[in-house]
């Protein structure tokens, strides 16, 4: 069993509207020192799944079922109050939005303090001065000037340096990043990342980065979880992912990779439409609308939900296609389109 | 800071100015425009027994047949400068800020409105701080507890008063709980805070459980969908990511952020009832500002008029200006510049 | 609102702009209109705030056939029915009966039923038309602060906290008891209802004007503002093609909004007996001369509660379709 | 003349506009004492009116009175209620008094200051009043006939004084440059009234008058020391010459009234002076000051305007609460005047449908029913006042109004079909409002569409109905309006109403009486000197402007009083046309 496994988690919503699936149906696993990062477009499930693991859906309406084991212990079945003890010690989270995610009333440090001192028995002082210390760390010059800043008084990369000083303050053993980068200029999105993977290997921590853009999980993760609809639709080594893709959605998130050679907004393997309502999921497989391949595989690919199935060690996907096929598309239709660039 | 301060104080002594300018406008030159002369102004201010020389003499007293630039520089003259009153054997001074005196009772203004403000602040502080109470918990309460009973009935409570006029619910609180079991006073009782604290809670019970009723109602319902839009705010999310008890989220993240808006409102609300608060001291008969100002209006009495007027809107604007320094202090990314 | 005193509440809504950021992002697209109008479907306490509205606003056309079924005359007296002594409703319950389903007014014994119902246009005439005042000067005017900003908007914004600095109030009864008998070719009572919804309307207008500030500055920064610019679109063009239409959905829900603010508005001048001429009834003025029968109950409640069902009504009509506008509120 | 009533409750608007008159005094107070027999503490309806109801003569204790509303002014010389001169007679003398007591008596005066009624010289041009000795002011000083000189002096400055009446000013001979003791303090206005020696006061008179025991029993003759006056602002310090002097006195909140050491009752036969004190409570809500006084918790009610509409239900059915009221008619006529400058009222006939048209009963009921409200009255001059008859000129059954009488006169008038007016009352005053919405109603069944339009009483005669531009610019044709008396003669009562030279452009109290042939009348009537013939002129005087049909009467008012729980010595007296106060004491 890893550090953390997740096993056939479901998330629903029920609203007025109907039953929104969230998540439906997802396993995966981290260990430590190790990074997994979760791919997929806004909507696809991938920020529930990580909330849920930190227990943040409660109080909302979600009805959750699967399992998560967080070093031996299970997580959904858990008492709140005893979930709630094991945030910010041992998981932590790194938001989206520093701006948004950090209280604006109080000082960087005030947050760093009450984050510390909720699972540190320590005065004031020892807190503050650890926060100090968290903010060096995290590379803010002059920290202990900084350290009675307000949040709007920071960049947009200070601020993201302290969200993520704020989550590694009581050492965490798990920690999920959501859209770590999503709100900052390109130049920031690298130093943070780096500073991420620097931190991680320090902390020897699970790392879970979330992310709509494949190119942030790229040189960070260890393994790659493309989600789609709510489910998962391909999972294997970064390596795998990468270079041995096999499903047509990932094919799209390649194809849409920015690189600074090309104009952000042209795309190379467009995806056409939008991603799907969570409601109405389409029948049979979720990515039919969107996929050039679907009439490929006839009938099934409206009437069928295809199994997410091993390809070759550990290599996970869910496609109607035969392994033949998919293969045979990456080598001679996808890869030449995107080696060119 | 100071330079916001000193120029928000210039802004607020224009908007004073325009707004007395106003209302001279309306008790001087609209009844001139609906052909109203001198005389007939001042008939208004003599006994029955007025004979035509009487009323011309009133008239030329009351400065009537000045042009009413003049009128409107006189009366500004005596908030600034004081005036002097002739009282036929003699003349007094009446000292800065002089609002002239009543063309009734021959009163100066000035005492007049300083004898009715405690009334009416008493009237204001006490609605104010159930209100505030009342709304702001039972708001929080009913947006914890989304969708439940508590919230449900409060809710629904708090619609009904906002949707109640208050001459209405004060009538009926008088012939209920005063006329009907005796519990309170009957409408117009008023004591001094000073002569005794418990009767002047005792009198003043009835018009505060009203008056706070209305305003917890709104104040409820504010808070209510401001608490709702705080806690689904990221930084609510983040202080659960860190551990963070509950309580502690909603009460150290959550209220904070919620209540910044509503201290606006209160104060903008608070001023505004110290300048008079009209229905509830009419339906109670209250000695406060807002009789003052209708007797005033009633019987014309324009320096009163005039002086209720502007120590209602000074009210507003200082509470406004308060708010506005108040909201920096709370709210560390507003800057006053 | 509330601006002037206690008239109903506090100055709070007059801070809408919270309220309404959620219907702000629902009107970009029609979609979301319709979106809206099956929430609002589905919301059955709004509906019935509505129904009522629809069944107070019948009742108001048709007043004339239901006092006739119903009642008397609303002006008739009844002096039959009433104690020439004390001048109270000799029946008990306040001349309450068949005959006269409400009871009789002290005095003069008019049947407390027709005046209600005959009382109704005025109340919603004067709520509708004092609202469509407010509107048509707050979004006049909070569309060029927003749309124009810089000095235009410092003038405009001054000029609303002048107005919510007034004591409303005493102008309102000030200026209502100035009123001249003949003037823009109407006299009499038909020149006091216009002048009150005049009045109330003014006196109304900067709450709205502030949302349609707040809503027309946002929307200045849209794509399709600046598209249109660029394409060199006069100002007006883009006011009224791009800007006013996706204004109208907040305006819609905050007009309904106010209508309930302007009723109460109205019965409190009636209140204070600066309102409609007599004998034409209305609900404030009802109250206010049974103010001297405060120990005849009905005489108090029942003009009272027609005030009460009315606002009550337009308020949960209003805030359903708020919610229906704003996909926070769900 | 014209006294105010009070503007102030709401609901009332009764209020005896009647002369004040005398106080009870030492000798009245034992003659009703004794002669009350009829009265005693038996509570029954109407007990203070015949006689004196709960008897004493026992000193002390505090007179607890409260007031709905406020004075115009303290100041003897600066007030027209007739409350105000009631009361003020605590801390006032003035030169004669209304005599105390229960009856018609009370309507003649007696001496107060001066040692008898005045002397009229021969050709009447002049008044002698002789002072009794041993008068003095609150702080000991005498008080002379150059006190009362100088009062009545400082009176004629209209500027100074707006409210009072101005009698004095009209009747005596001031000199021309007299503009008041204050602007021209060196003029000498001995040719109007002077000082002849300390207790020697002389009026001299433009033209004869009769009456002038009357006028000089109103507070104009209240002396005032002049190195205490203030003017303006004596009002707040008012220097006693009666029994009770100002302890304290807050403006429009309360004041009190204590024992005055230096009055002397040998000098003053009329006033008991029983109270050691006298509280009044102002702005007290009227509502709320009937239930106080039915509960006993407040004694007297100042304005003595009656109660109001929400007390009467619960006094009247109850016999217990009934038996401690009485319910008087006074000298006063709500009445409508119809303006003849108002097409079609211009023709004589259509004001007389008018006076067909209305329904009695229901302007009877508008104005408060027959117990709060008063009589129907069917001509101008109230009952109580001297030489009174009644008569009906548009008689009609049930008094409900003669519709095809009223169609006939329309038909006379050119109006088969009827016509449209507007009608004026004051918007403050529910039961004008009611009376407007009883003759809107009842004028629709011969078709005259009444628009009824409310104004402020504070400016309804200053810029409204006793507007002559602007009654004829908006074609005011009725106006609800109230008369009371000054003093209860036909003169008192009609001159300022019907004669049609006190009209000016505004402020004027005659709206509608515009008939040469009324003026004629009054100016006989005013040169009758047999009192028998004059009252029967001043019935002429009625008869004419009824033919003229330019008044519509509603009631002779009459206010139901109530009874203070703890008060004794209580008698209704008809020149106050409320309780005397003076008279009062508390157990």
């Amino acid at each position: 069993m890893s550090f953390l496994d997740v096993k056939d988690l479901k998330i629903h919503f029920p609203t007025d509207d109907g039953l929104v699936k969230s998540v439906d149906g997802l396993s995966f696993g981290v260990e430590r020192g190790k990074t997994l990062g979760i791919v997929g477009e806004s909507g696809s499930g991938k920020s529930v799944t990580s909330q849920s693991i930190l227990g943040l859906h409660k109080g909302g309406r979600a009805r959750l079922s699967g399992e998560i084991w967080l070093d031996g212990e299970e997580l959904i079945e858990a008492s709140t109050e005893h979930v709630r003890s094991l945030r910010g010690k041992k998981m932590a989270m790194i938001f989206q939005d520093p701006l948004s995610s950090m209280h604006p009333y109080y000082t960087v440090g005030q947050q760093i303090i009450e984050a510390y001192r909720i699972h540190n028995d320590v005065s004031k002082q020892v807190a503050r001065k650890h926060a100090i210390d968290m903010l060096g760390r995290v590379g803010i010059p002059e920290p202990a000037k900084r350290v009675d800043s307000y949040p709007h008084e920071f960049s947009g990369g200070m601020r993201q340096r302290a969200m993520i000083a704020m989550a590694l303050s009581c050492d965490p053993e798990l920690l999920i990043a959501d859209e770590p980068t999503t709100a900052l200029d390109v130049t920031v999105q690298a130093q943070i990342l780096d500073l991420m993977r620097d931190l991680q290997r320090e902390f020897n921590s699970a790392l879970i980065i979330i992310t709509h853009d494949l190119g942030v999980v790229a040189e960070l993760s260890d393994d790659i979880l493309v989600m789609y609809g709510g489910k998962c639709v391909e999972y294997g080594t970064a390596e795998d992912v990468f270079y041995r893709p096999e499903h047509p959605y990932t094919w799209g998130l390649l194809g849409s990779m920015p690189r600074l050679d090309r104009e952000p907004t042209e795309r190379l393997l467009p995806i056409k439409g939008s991603p799907p309502s969570l409601i109405n999921v389409p029948p049979g497989c979720a990515f039919h609308p969107r996929c050039p391949y679907a009439e490929r595989t006839g009938d099934r690919a409206t009437t069928e939900v295809p199994a997410l199935a091993e390809t070759e060690g550990g290599h996970l996907v869910r496609c109607h296609m035969s392994r033949e096929e998919r293969r045979g598309l990456w080598e001679n239709e996808i890869k030449p389109v995107l080696e060119t660039q | 800071m100071l330079t916001y301060i000193i120029r928000r104080l210039i802004g607020a002594f224009a908007m004073l100015v325009v707004i007395s300018m106003v209302t001279f406008g309306i008790f001087y030159v609209v009844p001139q425009w609906a052909g109203a002369t001198p005389e007939a102004m001042a008939s208004r201010y003599v006994g029955r027994a007025a004979t035509p020389e009487t009323v011309h003499l009133v008239a030329e007293r009351l400065g009537f047949y000045d042009p009413v630039v003049v009128q409107y520089g006189n009366f500004v003259k005596g908030i600034f400068a004081g005036a002097q009153y002739d009282y036929g054997a003699g003349v007094e001074h009446c000292p800065a800020p002089c609002f002239g005196y009543s063309f009734i009772t021959g009163q100066p203004v000035w005492p007049d409105l300083l004898d009715r403000l405690p009334v009416t602040f008493s009237l204001a502080i006490g609605a104010a701080i159930i209100w505030v109470i009342a709304g702001v918990s039972v708001g929080v309460l009913s947006a914890l507890r989304r969708g439940s009973f508590f919230d449900r009935l409060t809710m629904g409570t708090a619609l009904a008063g906002v949707s109640l006029p208050i001459f209405f619910t004060g009538m009926i609180s008088l012939v209920v709980f005063s006329y009907g079991l005796g519990w309170t006073p009957p409408g117009g009782a008023w004591t001094d805070f000073s002569a005794n604290p418990a009767e002047w809670a005792y009198n003043l019970l009835l018009p505060w459980i009203t008056l706070a009723f209305l305003f917890a109602a709104t104040y409820a319902r504010l808070t209510r969908a401001g608490m709702l839009e705080t806690m689904g705010e990221d930084y609510i999310r983040t202080a659960r990511a860190k551990g963070l008890r509950e309580r502690q989220v909603v009460v150290k993240h959550g209220l904070r952020a919620t209540l910044t808006p509503i201290l606006t409102l209160f104060g903008i609300d608070f001023g505004l009832l110290i300048g008079g608060a009209i229905l509830t001291e009419t339906t109670y008969t209250l000695p406060g500002l807002g009789q003052y100002a209708i007797l005033a209006i009633r019987t014309q009495d324009m320096p009163q008029v005039m002086g209720v007027v502007l120590v209602a809107a000074m009210f507003v604007v200082v509470a406004s200006l308060i708010v506005d320094l108040l909201y920096a202090v709370v709210d560390p990314r507003v800057r006053l510049s | 609102m509330t601006a002037p005193l206690d008239v109903s509440g506090s100055a709070a809504e007059a801070h809408p702009e919270s309220v309404l950021a959620g219907a702000g992002k629902a009107i970009q697209g029609r979609s979301l209109t319709r979106i809206a109008w099956m929430r609002l479907r589905r919301d059955k306490v709004a509906l019935a705030g509505g129904g009522v509205v629809v069944l107070l606003i019948l009742v108001a056309i048709f007043s004339t056939p239901i006092i006739a079924a119903f009642g008397h005359p609303p002006l008739e007296f009844h002096q039959d029915q009433i104690d020439p002594a004390t001048l109270l409703p000799k029946g008990s319950f306040g001349g309450m009966s068949a005959e006269y389903l409400l009871g009789v007014e002290p005095v003069n014994g008019r049947d407390i039923f027709s005046r209600i119902v005959a009382g109704a246009w005025i109340s919603l005439l004067i709520g509708f038309l004092a609202t469509v005042v407010s509107v048509i000067i707050g979004t006049v005017l909070g569309v060029i602060a927003g749309y124009f900003g810089g000095w235009v908007d410092q003038v405009i914004g001054r000029l609303m906290d002048v107005f919510l600095a007034f004591p409303l109030l005493v102008f309102a009864i000030a200026l209502a008891g100035v009123i001249p008998d003949q003037g823009f070719g109407l006299e009499g009572n038909g020149l006091r209802i216009a002048m009150l919804i005049f009045i109330i309307g003014f006196f109304s207008w900067p709450s709205i004007g502030r949302i349609v500030r707040g809503q027309t500055l946002s929307l200045r920064e849209r794509e399709f503002v600046d598209a249109a610019k660029s394409l060199g679109a006069r100002h007006g063009y883009i006011i009224f093609r791009e800007v006013l239409p996706n204004l109208m959905a907040p305006i819609l829900v905050y007009a309904t909004l106010l209508i309930p603010t302007n009723i109460l508005f109205e019965a409190s001048l009636s209140f204070l007996g600066v309102g409609i001429n007599p004998p034409t009834p209305t609900w404030g003025g009802m109250l206010s001369e049974a103010v001297r029968f405060y120990t005849l109950p009905h005489f108090v409640i029942f003009p009272g509660l027609a005030i009460f069902i009315t606002v009550l009504a337009f308020n949960l009509f209003g805030d359903g379709l708020r919610d229906a506008f704003d996909p926070r509120a769900h | 003349m014209r006294r105010k009533h009070a503007l102030a409750g709401a609901a009332t608007a009764a209020l005896a506009l009647v002369l004040s008159a005398c106080g009870g005094g030492g000798g009245s107070a034992q003659q009703p004492a004794a002669s009350a027999s009829g009265g005693g503490a038996q509570a029954a309806f109407n007990a203070a009116i015949t006689g004196v109801y709960n008897p004493s003569t026992k000193k002390g204790g505090t007179l607890k009175a409260a007031h709905s509303s406020d004075w115009d002014s303290l100041d003897p010389g600066d007030t027209y209620y007739g409350y105000s001169f009631n009361f003020g007679r605590f801390y006032w003398r003035t030169l004669t008094m209304y005599k105390p007591g229960p009856g018609p008596e009370g309507n003649t005066v007696v001496p107060d200051l001066a040692e008898s009624l005045g002397e009229p010289s021969e050709d009447g041009k002049t008044w002698t009043y002789k002072l009794k000795s041993g008068l003095k002011f609150e702080d000991g000083t005498p008080i002379t006939a150059k006190d009362v000189a100088y009062a009545v002096a400082r009176s004629f400055d209209k500027e100074t004084f707006p409210h009072g009446p101005s009698y004095l000013n009209e009747l005596l001979d001031w000199p021309e440059d007299f503009k008041g003791v204050y602007k021209t303090p060196d003029v000498d206005y001995s040719s109007a009234v002077e000082a002849t020696d300390d207790s020697t006061l002389v009026f001299h008179l433009k033209k004869p008058f009769a009456s002038m025991d009357y006028v000089v029993q109103m507070p104009m003759t209240a002396p005032v020391p002049k190195d205490k006056d203030t003017g303006a602002k004596y009002r707040e310090k008012v220097v006693s010459s009666g029994p009770y002097k100002f302890e304290t006195n807050e403006i429009g909140k309360r004041f009190t009234l204590v024992r005055n050491d230096q009055w002397d009752p040998a000098t003053d036969p009329n006033r008991p002076a029983l109270p050691d004190r006298i509280e009044v409570q102002l702005n007290v809500n009227a509502d709320d000051l009937d239930n106080q006084i039915i509960a006993g918790d407040i004694q007297l009610d100042i304005p003595g305007t009656g109660m109001q509409p929400a007390a009467l239900g619960k006094v009247l059915p109850d016999p217990a609460l009934k038996a401690r009221t009485d319910n008087p008619t006074i000298p006063r006529l709500w009445y409508i005047s119809v303006i003849p400058d108002t097409a079609p009222l211009d023709n004589v006939n259509c004001r007389k449908a008018v006076q067909f048209a209305a329904d009695r009963v229901a302007n009877q009921t508008a104005y408060g029913g027959e117990v709060a409200g008063g009589e129907i009255a069917t001509n101008v001059m109230p009952p109580p006042i001297v030489g009174q008859e009644k008569f009906d000129l548009y008689p009609s059954a049930d008094n409900k109004g003669d519709v095809a009488k009223a169609k006939e006169a329309l038909a006379a008038c050119g109006q088969p079909n009827g016509f449209s007016t507007t009608m004026a009352f004051r918007s403050d005053r529910p039961r004008e409002k009611a009376l407007a919405e009883a003759m809107e109603q009842a004028l629709a069944r011969v078709g005259i569409k009444l628009t009824l339009k409310g104004f402020p009483a504070s400016s309804y005669f200053s810029d409204y109905a006793g507007n002559v531009d602007y009654v004829k610019s908006n074609g005011i044709g009725l106006a609800a309006h109230g008369w009371g008396s000054d003093w209860p003669d036909g003169y008192g009562f009609l001159q300022a109403i019907v004669d049609s030279r006190t009209i000016r452009d505004a402020g004027n109290y005659n709206l509608s009486v515009k008939n040469p042939e009324v003026d004629k009348l009054i100016d006989q009537a005013s040169a009758e000197l047999d009192e028998a013939a004059r009252a029967k002129l001043w019935v002429e005087v009625d008869k004419k402007v009824m033919e003229d049909a330019s008044i519509l009467p509603v009631v002779w008012a009459k206010s139901l009083l109530m009874r203070g729980q703890g008060l004794t010595n209580i008698a209704y007296n008809e020149g106050q046309s409320m309780y005397d106060y003076v008279m009062l004491g508390v157990e």
